[in-house]
Order: C-alpha cells, then structure tokens, then sequence
C-alpha cells in the first residue's frame, strides 16, 4: 500500500512540473509587456523601466526566470496581484472557502440525489421513472448553467421572493468577522440569531445550478454502472442463495456498482470548480472563479497566473486522493494481482 | 421410484427479444429423486441451463416461464410467492455456476459470503456460523481453512473458488444441487478433482444432483441418468449406460458417432449444417434438417415423443440399435 | 541438457526444428510486488515432418501457448534456435522473417476474435496475398475463391462480414486465411475447444482432408486429450513450461511413462460409461509460475515423487518409444 | 503439391450452407438507431437547426445586427408583440429571431470544428501512443493528464486569455479542452483492439504497422469515436456559449447564444424573453444532439446494444 502511495505521488509530479511551466509560457505569451500593464499608459523612463526590470527579475535570462518561478511557488510565493498589491496566495486563501463552501454544497445535492435516483431506475429499468430519470438527466446534462442560473434568479427571486438574487450573506442585518471562512460555520459561531438562515438561503440556488451537471453525470453513471453490475454471474449467485432482493441489489449489486461512481464524483471536482465560474459569476458569490474572471478584466496577470496554478494543483491533489480511495474500497487492487 | 424431488413438466421458456419471442426451452420433462444424479447434455444453445434456471427463478425480467408442473417436493414453485420461493432457494435447493471466478463477488471475503447463505436461512449464532463455515471448507478440501475464509476471491484459483462455490452450496444442507457446467472452465486434472468431491459429497448425503455439462465423457463417468436437449427441446432420455449403448435419437446417436474418441477411422462421422436460429426454425423436427433418416413427414410433422422404451425419443423414427423404427412397429 | 535423439521419420527431413526454445517475461505482479521473473517456456526441443501432426498437450500454464506464440514469430525466442528448411529464424533479421513468415501460419482458438469484424469473408482471405506478394487483384481473388471453396465456403460468402457465421464457419474463413499462402506449417492453438461437438467434427476433418490434399504440417496445441489421439501422429506433453515426455501417439496413450501423462490421461473423462478405470487425482494445483518448485516441477503434485525429484530437474531421456524427463520413470 | 486435386470435399467435411445475406450496414444501422424514438426526435431536431443555419439568409426575416430604433425591448408576438419581429427585439432593438437563426450557425460551426479538429488529432495522437509506445505514448499522455488537471473552463479561459477573445480562439480553446478526451478514447479502443486475436492474426500474415494501424484497427475503434463525437459537438456547443457569456467569446455584434444572453443579463425583469430565448436555443440543440448522440451509441456499440 505504502509502495503504491509513493508511486502514485511520484507520477503526480511531473505533471506539477509541466503545469508551472504553461501557466509561466501562458502568461509569457499573452500580448503586453506587464511593465506595461503597471504603469499604464503614462509612459516611463527608459531609467525607471530598467529598474523595474531588474526588480522583476526580468532582465534574468528565460530558464532562470522559470527557475525562480519554480523556486517561488514551491515556496509558497505564486506572485502578487498588480491590481491589489497583496501576495495572490494571501487573496486566494481568502476566497478559497467561499467556493469551497458552495462547490460541497453542490456536490452533496448532486450525490444525494443522483446515487438513489441512479440505482432505482437501474431497478426498474424500462419503467416510467426510468425514462422520467433518464430525461432529466440529459436535461441536466445539457444544461447551459449560466442560463439556469438566470432562471432560477427570474423564477425564484424575483418572481416568487423566495431566495436571496446574490451574495453569500445578508449584510445588511448581519455582520461578523469571518473566522473559518465558511458562511455557514461563522453564521452559527456569531450567535446571531437567523444568520445561519440566511446564509443557508443564499446558498440554495447556487448550489442547485452548481450540481446540477454533477447530478446528472452521477445519476446517468450510476444507472449504467448498476445495470452492468446486476447482470454479473456474483449476482446471480446472490439471488441463487435466496437473499431477499434488497440485499441483492442494495448489497451485493451497490457496493459493486459504486467503485466507478466513485470515481466519477471525484472528477466532477474539475466540473465543480470550472463551474462555479460561472455560477459564482451570476450570483455575485465572492470565491476563486468570479476572481479568476475579474482578473482577466483587470488584465492582472499575476493573479490569473497563481489562481490557475492553484485551482489546477487543488484538482491534482483531489485526484490523487480520489484514485487513493479507489484503491481502499476495492479490494482486487487492495490486495495485489 | 422414491417420490422425486423436483418435478417438471413441459417446461417452456420464450425470451422476448427485439426481433420477436424466441423459445429457449420448449416441453422439458424431468423428475429428480433424492440420491439420484441426471445429467442434463446439450450443445451451446440446447437450453440446458436456461431450463434450471427457470427452476431456480434466476431468469431475467425479459424470459417468460410455463409449465404444467413445476414442483419441488409437494411445493408447486409456479405458484409460489417470491418469498416464499426464496425461502426454498439457497436453502433446499442449490446451484453452482460454470465461471467460479467470476461467480464469487469481488468485494466480500469467502467467509462472508458462506456465512451470508447460512444466515438467509439457518437459525445459526455468529459463532456456530463461522465454525460451520470452517468445517465446509475443510469438507470440501480447502486447507487452512480460517485463513481462507478471510481471502478475497480473487486470491483463489479457479478450482479453489469452485470448491469455496461448493462450500457455500452445501452451507444449508440443500436437498437438490444444481451443478451448472462447474468444470468447464477448469483444467482437465482440476476437473477431475472437483467432479470426485461433487460425486463424494453426493454419495455421502445422499443430495440429488442434476448435472448441467456439453461433456459426453463426463456424463459417462458420473450420472445414472440421461437427459440430451437439442434446440431447447428434450429430445431424449434414458439411464446413462442405455443412451451410450442404444441412443434412440439420431442426434444422440450422431453426436456420440461424432467423439474422436468413440471413431475408429480417420475422418469422423460428424453432423452437418449448424443448430437452428432464431429465424431459421425448420417446421417438423427441429433436427430434420441435420438428421440422415429424415423423411417428408419430419420435415413437415412436429414428432411426438416416443415410449420410456424407446428413450421418450422425440422422433417419429426412433433408433433401435441405430435402425429406424417405425413406431407403430415399435410397441 | 536436452540432447534430442532425433525421431526416425523427422531426421531425414524436417520442415522445422526446434532446439532448446526457452521464454522468459518479466511480470509485474500487482501495485505492490515486484516484478517478476516467469519462464514460461524452458529449452523446448523438436522436429516437426511434413505432413505430419505434433500435438502440443498441456493444461493452462504449461506454456503452450508461448510455444505457439514462439512458433509462428508473434514473439522471438528468449534463447535456443528456430529453424525452418535449414535456416535459423530465432534472430534472423526482419527480411529473411518476412520471406519465411508465408511458411508458418497459425489458426486461433477463438473464432470470434480471430476474425475481423469489419472486414469481409473475402478480404480476410486475400489480405495475406496483398501484403506478401505482387499478385494482382484477379488472381487473389482466384487463389481467395479456390481456398474458400477448399475449406467448404461458397462463392457467394466472399463478400460476406463474419458476425453472421457461426464459430464452426468462422474456423473454416481462419483456416482458409491461414492457408491462402500456401504455409509448410500451420499453428493451430486449441483450434476446436471453442466448438461444439457436432460442429468439432466438421474441423477435425476438414482439417485432415486438408493435410491430405495440400500436404502442410500441423502444430496441434490442445489441452484435449481425445481430439489429440484422433489428430497426432506425435505428442508432446507439457507441464509448467517444459517438456515431460514426447514421443509416437501410440506410445503416449497406451504406455505413458511420465507420472504427469498418466495422471491426464486417467482425469480425462471417457464417453463410455462402461469403461472401467483407474482414476489418479493429482492433489493441489499447479505451483505458481512465480515461483515453481526445485527440482523437476511435478513434484509437489506427484504420486510418485522421490526425495531426488525435489532438488535435481531429471533430464530428458529415451524409455521406450518416447523421451521423458522423470527420475522414477 | 496436390494443387491439381479435386476441390470436392468427401462428405464427411460438409460445405456450409444457410449462412443468410446479411442486410447492409446502413440499414442495419439504421433499423437500430429508429428502435430509440428520442434519438430519431433527436436528429429530426438537428436536421431542422442545421438547415435554418444553413439558410440563415433566407430564413431569418431580418439582419442580425440591424437595430430598428423604434422596436426596442418590443415583446414577442404572443406577449403582445407583432408579427414582424416573432420573438421581440433586444435592448438596441436587434430581430432576437434572427439573432437566433445566425446563432445557430455560428454555435453548430464552432461544434462541428471543435469536433473535426479534435477528432483528427486524436485520431493521429492516440493511434500514435498505442502504438509507437515508449516515450511517445509517456510524452503524450502525460500532456493529456496535463489538460485534464486544469478545470475546462479555466483552462479556456487560460486560453482565450493568451491568445485574445474571438470567436477563432473559442474554437481553440474549446479543442485544447476537449483533445484529451479523443486521444484517451482513440488510444483505449486501439489497446483494446491490439489485444484481440484479429490483430495477432493480421500480424501473422505479414500485415505491416502502418496497414495495422489504419486498415485493421482503425476502423473497430470508430464506433465509440462516433459516439464522442457526436456528444463532443455539444459539449463544445456549451463551452462556446459559456466563453461567450462570460465575454471571452465571440464579440459583439455577433449574434453568438451565450454573448446574447450575456448582453441582456441586466434586463432579466424587463424584458425577460431576451434572456429566455438564446438559453432556450442553446438547451434544445444541446439535447437534441444528446439524444442522438445516446441513439449512436445504442446503435453502434454492440456491448450495451439491448438484445
């Protein structure tokens, strides 16, 4: 087991490695000196610019720039933010649990609702709810989720009243210091009373848009991977022993049929985070991708740059540890060939 | 004859497929006593195995079962609820499958899932459990057997996870066993070894076993009795050394003349042309077109069956020491 | 260590001889072990004349099918020699395997695999032709036609796609494809085991009248015993990778010498229920690859076994009519 | 050799006979692809977008871009609206049918690009490193992996953000993307393949790599490559129009879905139609090529093929 933890983590970083080096050629390439973009259009003096350089490191030959680069972020350093001034970590460590708050949120809905619904239309395959499953899940599959979006804020908000348009928190009658950057930890350490609330409101429609993709990827993968697994001969051999059909299928058949949709929930993490783009976007949600946006508005470069490396490593590490549970919970692998 | 265990009668199975119904059985007889050991022997597609699971309840959602009898002991299973059938599956009756590998699942230990059989349906403590489970490996000669019991299935080879199959068949003491090709895809030495424990067990609890298997030279040295399908039908029937010594049906007849083991010269007797499809199921004998003594009348009559002497042949000329009769001469 | 006293009729003229082929691969064995090692063949040693049958016999593991593999150059030998008419194609280059590989071909055992599903009955048949010579595309559909005919397929199935023919049709398209080249020797891996009986018969003699007619040698890998003594003129039995006795057909079936060879041929079921004989049932399994035993590799396994067995490998010697490796021989 | 003799088998080797002709591909294909009747709506709705893309001029009653001063924010016809402008006009008073109409056509060409783009690199890449091997196949699928790390749309977005925001990038992008995807599939289907019998006995004959890799393989890997291609086509569809509504797509004016619904965000209340439509467009060609899509694969791959 310890073998195999090192070898998987081994071949992690490689990809670590290649990802520094686009995200340092990416910004390289991306038309406007960054000199440039600091100052402006104002103009500067060739004394100033040569300073500026230096101070940058850029009048450093190219393979040592990527060195330093390198160096800097396995240091913890993914630069600073040219709009704000402040080290990009520090920015992202601020908005991080803001997404994260809402992209498990929208993994719990899209889990809770896609495993069971997944497994009951393989049961009843060919039977209304089946084709009732299936429908809503190609739906949900081609969703276009800045529209759902939308509609849900046309519908629910301001049709109905029923949720907040926007934001994590209603500022106007709470306010408190954050102290683990999860709304809905904080709303309930404040004490306020009706915090919570609200902070549970307002994530409601996001985590809706944000899961529905996942829901359906899970739901359609669940049926399929459930399907294939009743018609294995250990099935058959269930039944054969006369276990009632809730143990066949809920024991034998599920605990089988989960090792892919395992799987796949783990690299729904990618999907959740491109999408929280977009819905953090739309519901004005303060976390990592409307920065990543705005960045690009802003022409920070900097900032782009480290969010990228730190979102894309995030996906590497969740993958790594997806493929590790993998790996406990079956036991073909757990035990060798 | 003691009073048989497992009764059929024109047993039918139709699987409905998208190019329209299909029979996969069609009018199986069977009686099977206790102690007794039939053989069931056909080709790929002779229906041998879909006929006892139908017995066993184990067909999909698409298959559609008929009979007019279908009955273990004085219980009638076509009439039977789901639970109460599950009552006799797995408990009284038994069945072991062609691929043990795959047939074990992969994600529990052998002792969970010997322990798991006892458990549906014995009123057995935790600890009365995995001492029986113990006892049933050591019985069917897994050694270490504590060891083995907290193995995966896929740590065991194909005979060892056969014999854990076994195992767990016997675990509630079953009257009838169901032992669907359980060598084929073992090793010839391997075979030898899992068809001397099947027979052993057989003999020492005095179990009855139908033996599902495509296997002449097995059906010769286990069974008293001879069951031969062709096409989804019963085609024959008789004690296992009268069908080697008079089969009564061409094909029976054929199909033996075609073992090289059985030829004396270089080339040998085989059959021509291919078992009938779907779509191309001849109108009288399913076997005419293939059959050497075929006539106008088999290729245009569906044959009747013919007397316990003649092998309940279903010919309108039954073989009598590979001479055609005329039926009407017959009896 | 095998010194082959060649057999009388092979001496004189051998399409090909074999001498000490040996196999190894490396193994990875799980996530977690290492690699290992695996001799799946070790110093496989015989002459094969024309039109004549060597069945290879052997259970799964005993390396047959590495033989097969061997044989027809889907892989080069780990060691030892490979001679086909006089000219060693163990490590020749790439242009004197292309002018030999016309002369080996090989028929597989599943017929639903060894067959393209894309493309025709026809096209299988004639694509040997295409790559290997400058025929033009009239005269290989002629040879094409005259093979399909050969084997029992009609004209009319040349442009045919396999999924609608059974495994026993299937075999015929292989066996013509396989033999469109006109080869000296024809592989054939468990070439029936996938089919019924009925339709077994059908191969078995097509098989033969083939050999009559075209007058090609058959390398005949099957684990079944009775479809062996029907086919082979000589046997050769294997057991985790080496040979433990070869020799005449009569021989082997009526007077086997090795504790192996009796130990199968007293498991194979016979189809006479009254046949009355001794059963040996070899206790255990085969010994994992990984890590075979020392010594001559049946001894865990056999009735017969000698404290010798367990650390010397017996070398291969003349008893009888036939070559066996077994101390208590 | 015995050429010379008689062909005639001896009756003991009977000649096979029976063997029915079977019906052409096309038809056998397509007697599959009807039994699923959301696939055969599926397509008829793909054929009805692609033709109006097609005939964009002809169809649409009015130039996407032309503002008519007077119909601004004008509600379609069934909420009040006239005939001449069916669907309402936008916030500069644009024909949103026609917008919609152009739209098709530019959405269904970013698709089709993104698709035939990435279907022949991943056809070269994945035949490439499952055959060639060794550095080849670590080079290229450790980029892949590389890709794959990155979240789609960040990546896009890394994209876009190098090369500038225009319609031409979203396609590269959205390539860059979705490559993996094709050379993973094409590389597993021909591993798959390379492990059959046919492959060994293709090699047993002599059939050389190139012809291997083309002639045999090639074409027992196409089904599942169809399958993806068909659902890439939508994905990429998705992607665009998420690009063009977070800006980085096609620019204004181009009539692009996502861009549209982008340029009416601040209208949701008053005039919600020009927020309805485009997102409406985009689901129903996504859907539609999905269930065409799911139709291929039940028709092509004989593994989940119901029998």
């Amino acid at each position: 087991m310890f073998r195999f933890f090192l070898r998987r983590v081994a071949l992690t970083l490689p990809t670590f490695v290649a990802l520094m080096f686009v995200t340092f050629v990416a910004v390289r390439l991306v038309p406007g000196d960054p000199i440039e973009a600091r100052t402006g259009e104002r103009g500067i003096a060739p004394e100033r610019l040569a300073q500026l350089r230096h101070e940058l490191g850029l009048d450093q030959p190219v393979w040592r720039q990527f060195l330093d680069y390198a160096n800097g972020i396995v240091h913890g350093d993914f630069g600073v933010s040219i709009v704000t001034k402040t080290p990009v970590l520090q920015e992202f460590a601020v908005l991080f649990p803001a997404t994260l708050e809402l992209a498990f949120c929208a993994l719990i809905f899209a889990v809770v609702l896609g495993i069971p619904a997944g497994v009951l239309a393989a049961v009843k395959r060919g039977s209304v709810f089946d084709h009732a499953v299936m429908t809503v899940a190609l739906t949900g599959y081609s969703m276009p989720i800045f529209w759902w979006g939308l509609l849900l804020i046309m519908f629910m908000s301001e049709y109905l009243g029923l949720t907040p348009v926007s934001g994590r928190m209603d500022l106007i009658n709470y306010y408190f210091e954050p102290v683990t950057g999860f709304m809905l930890i904080d709303s309930i350490l404040s004490g306020q009373e009706g915090a919570f609330g609200a902070a549970a409101a307002h994530l409601v429609l996001p985590s809706i848009v944000l899961g529905t993709i996942p829901l359906a990827v899970i739901a359609r993968m669940t049926r399929s991977s459930m399907l294939e697994v009743l018609g294995e001969d250990y099935v058959r051999t269930a039944r054969a022993k006369g276990l009632s059909p809730l143990r066949v299928v809920g024991l034998h058949a599920l605990r089988n049929a989960l090792i892919p949709v395992v799987t796949v929930i783990g690299l729904q993490t990618g999907t959740l985070l491109a999408g929280a783009v977009l819905t953090e976007t739309i519901f004005a949600w303060p976390g990592v991708g409307k920065w990543l946006i705005e960045s690009i508005a802003r022409r920070d470069y900097p900032a782009l740059q480290g969010g990228i490396m730190l979102i894309s490593g995030i996906v590497i590490v969740v993958n790594l540890i997806v493929d590790l549970t993998y790996v406990a919970i079956n036991p073909r692998i757990r035990h060798g060939g | 004859m003691k009073e048989p265990l497992l009764s059929i009668r024109n047993l039918s199975v139709t699987f409905a497929t998208s190019r329209g119904p299909f029979k996969a059985v069609d009018g199986v007889d069977l009686d099977v006593a206790e102690g007794e050991l039939v053989a069931i022997v056909g080709e790929s597609g002779s229906g041998k195995s879909v006929a006892m699971l139908a017995v066993m309840g184990l067909l999909p959602w698409t298959a559609k079962v008929s009979a007019d009898r279908l009955a273990f002991g004085n219980r009638d299973l076509l009439t039977l609820s789901a639970r109460e059938r599950r009552k006799i599956i797995g408990h009284d009756i038994a069945m072991i499958f062609q691929e043990p590998m795959s047939s074990l699942n992969p994600c529990f230990t052998v002792g969970f899932q010997i322990r798991e059989a006892m458990a549906a349906h014995l009123d057995l403590s935790s600890a009365e459990r995995q001492k029986r489970a113990v006892e049933l490996l050591d019985l069917v000669g897994i050694p270490e057997p504590e060891r083995r019991l907290k193995a995966f299935p896929h740590q065991l080879s194909g005979g060892m996870s056969q014999r854990v199959m076994i195992a767990m068949a016997l675990a509630c003491s079953p009257k009838l066993i169901i032992a669907d090709e359980p060598t084929t895809a073992l090793d010839v030495t391997i075979q030898a070894q899992i068809l001397d424990l099947l027979l052993r067990l057989q003999k020492e609890s005095g179990v009855g076993l139908v033996l599902i298997t495509h296997d002449m030279g097995v059906v010769a040295e286990t069974s008293q009795r001879v069951c031969v399908q062709y096409a989804g039908q019963q085609i024959e029937m008789q004690g296992t050394r009268g069908l080697f010594a008079d089969p009564h049906h061409p094909y029976t007849a054929a199909l033996l003349d075609a073992l090289p083991e059985r030829a004396s010269g270089r080339l040998l007797p085989s059959i021509p042309g291919v078992v009938p499809g779907l779509a191309d199921r001849p109108a009288g004998c399913l076997f005419s077109p293939r059959c050497r003594f075929a006539t106008d009348t088999c290729r245009t009559v569906p044959p009747s069956r013919a007397s316990a002497a003649l092998g309940l042949a279903l010919c309108h000329y039954p073989l009598k020491d590979g001479v055609p009769q005329h039926r009407e001469f017959a009896l | 260590m095998n010194q082959i006293a060649p057999h009388e009729p092979a001496a004189r003229d051998a399409v090909m001889e074999a001498v000490d082929l040996t196999q190894s691969y490396e193994v990875a064995r799980g996530l977690f072990a290492k690699s290992a090692i695996v001799k799946a063949v070790a110093g496989i040693s015989f002459r094969l004349a024309p039109r004549s049958t060597l069945a290879v016999v052997g259970e799964s593991g005993s390396g047959k099918s590495t033989l097969a593999r061997m044989l027809t150059m889907i892989e080069r030998p780990g060691a030892g020699s490979l001679r086909l008419d006089d000219v060693d194609v163990a490590d020749a280059d790439t242009a004197t395997l292309r002018r030999y590989r016309g002369d080996v071909q090989m028929v597989f055992q599943n017929p639903y695999g060894s067959l393209n599903p894309r493309q025709t009955v026809g096209n299988a048949i004639e694509e040997p032709l295409l790559v290997n010579t400058k025929l033009s595309a009239a005269e290989r559909r002629a040879r094409a036609l005259d093979m399909m005919a050969r084997v029992g397929l009609r004209p009319e199935h040349h442009g045919r796609y396999p999924h609608m023919f059974s495994g026993g049709q299937r075999q015929r398209i292989a066996i013509a494809r396989a033999l469109v080249m006109r080869p000296k020797i024809l592989v054939l891996d468990e070439p029936v085991s996938a089919l019924d009986v009925s339709v077994r018969a059908q191969v078995l003699n097509l098989l033969v009248e083939l050999q009559d007619q075209l007058g090609v040698a058959y390398v005949f890998v099957s684990h079944d015993l009775g479809v062996v003594r029907h086919m082979a003129d000589e046997v050769l039995v294997m057991y985790l990778g080496r040979v433990v006795e070869h020799g005449p057909r009569e021989a082997i079936f009526t007077a086997p010498k090795h504790p192996y060879t009796r130990a199968l041929l007293s498991a194979t079921p016979v189809a006479d229920p009254e046949a009355k004989k001794e059963r040996i049932v070899l206790q255990g399994e085969l010994p994992s690859p990984f890590n075979p035993p020392g010594g001559c590799p049946f001894n865990p396994r056999c009735p017969l076994v000698m404290d010798r067995c367990r650390v010397e490998m017996p070398p291969t010697e003349r008893k009888g009519e036939q070559l066996v490796a077994c101390w208590a021989a | 050799m015995a050429d010379d003799q008689a062909l005639a088998l001896s009756p003991a080797v009977p000649p096979v006979e029976g063997v029915p002709a079977e019906a052409s591909p096309l038809r056998a294909f397509w007697s599959a692809f009807s039994e699923n009747r959301g696939a055969v709506l599926g397509l008829a709705v793909v054929v009805f977008i692609a033709l109006l893309a097609l005939f964009a001029p002809f169809v649409a009653p009015h130039s996407p871009i032309e503002q008519f001063r007077q119909h601004v924010q004008q509600p379609p016809v069934w909420a009040g609206g006239t005939w001449a402008f069916p669907f309402g006009t936008d916030a500069v008073g644009r024909d949103v049918l026609s917008r919609l109409i152009y739209g098709a056509r530019i959405s269904l060409g970013i698709g089709l690009s993104v698709m035939l783009v990435s279907v022949v690199v991943g056809i070269v890449l994945g035949l490439a490193s499952a055959f060639l091997r060794g550095i080849v196949e670590v080079v290229v699928m450790r980029v892949m992996d590389l890709v794959v790390a990155i979240p789609s749309l960040v990546l896009a977005i890394l994209v876009v953000a190098v090369l500038g925001p225009s319609l031409l990038n979203t396609i590269v992008a959205v390539t860059v993307v979705y490559l993996p995807r094709y050379v993973r599939l094409v590389r597993a289907a021909a591993l798959a393949e390379l492990s059959k019998e046919y492959v060994i006995a293709a090699q047993v004959a002599g059939v050389g790599r190139l012809r291997l890799m083309f002639v045999t393989v090639l074409p027992n890997c196409l089904a599942p490559l169809i399958v993806q291609a068909a659902l890439g086509i939508s994905d990429a569809i998705l992607e665009a129009a998420a690009l063009g509504f977070l800006g980085l797509g096609a620019q204004p004016p181009t009539p692009e879905w996502g861009a549209m619904l982008a340029d009416s965000r601040e209208f949701i209340r008053a005039a919600p139609w020009i927020v309805t439509l485009p997102g409406l467009a985009i689901l129903v060609t996504v859907v539609a090529i999905n269930l065409m899509g799911d139709g291929l694969r039940d028709a092509l791959d004989p593994k989940l093929r119901r029998s």
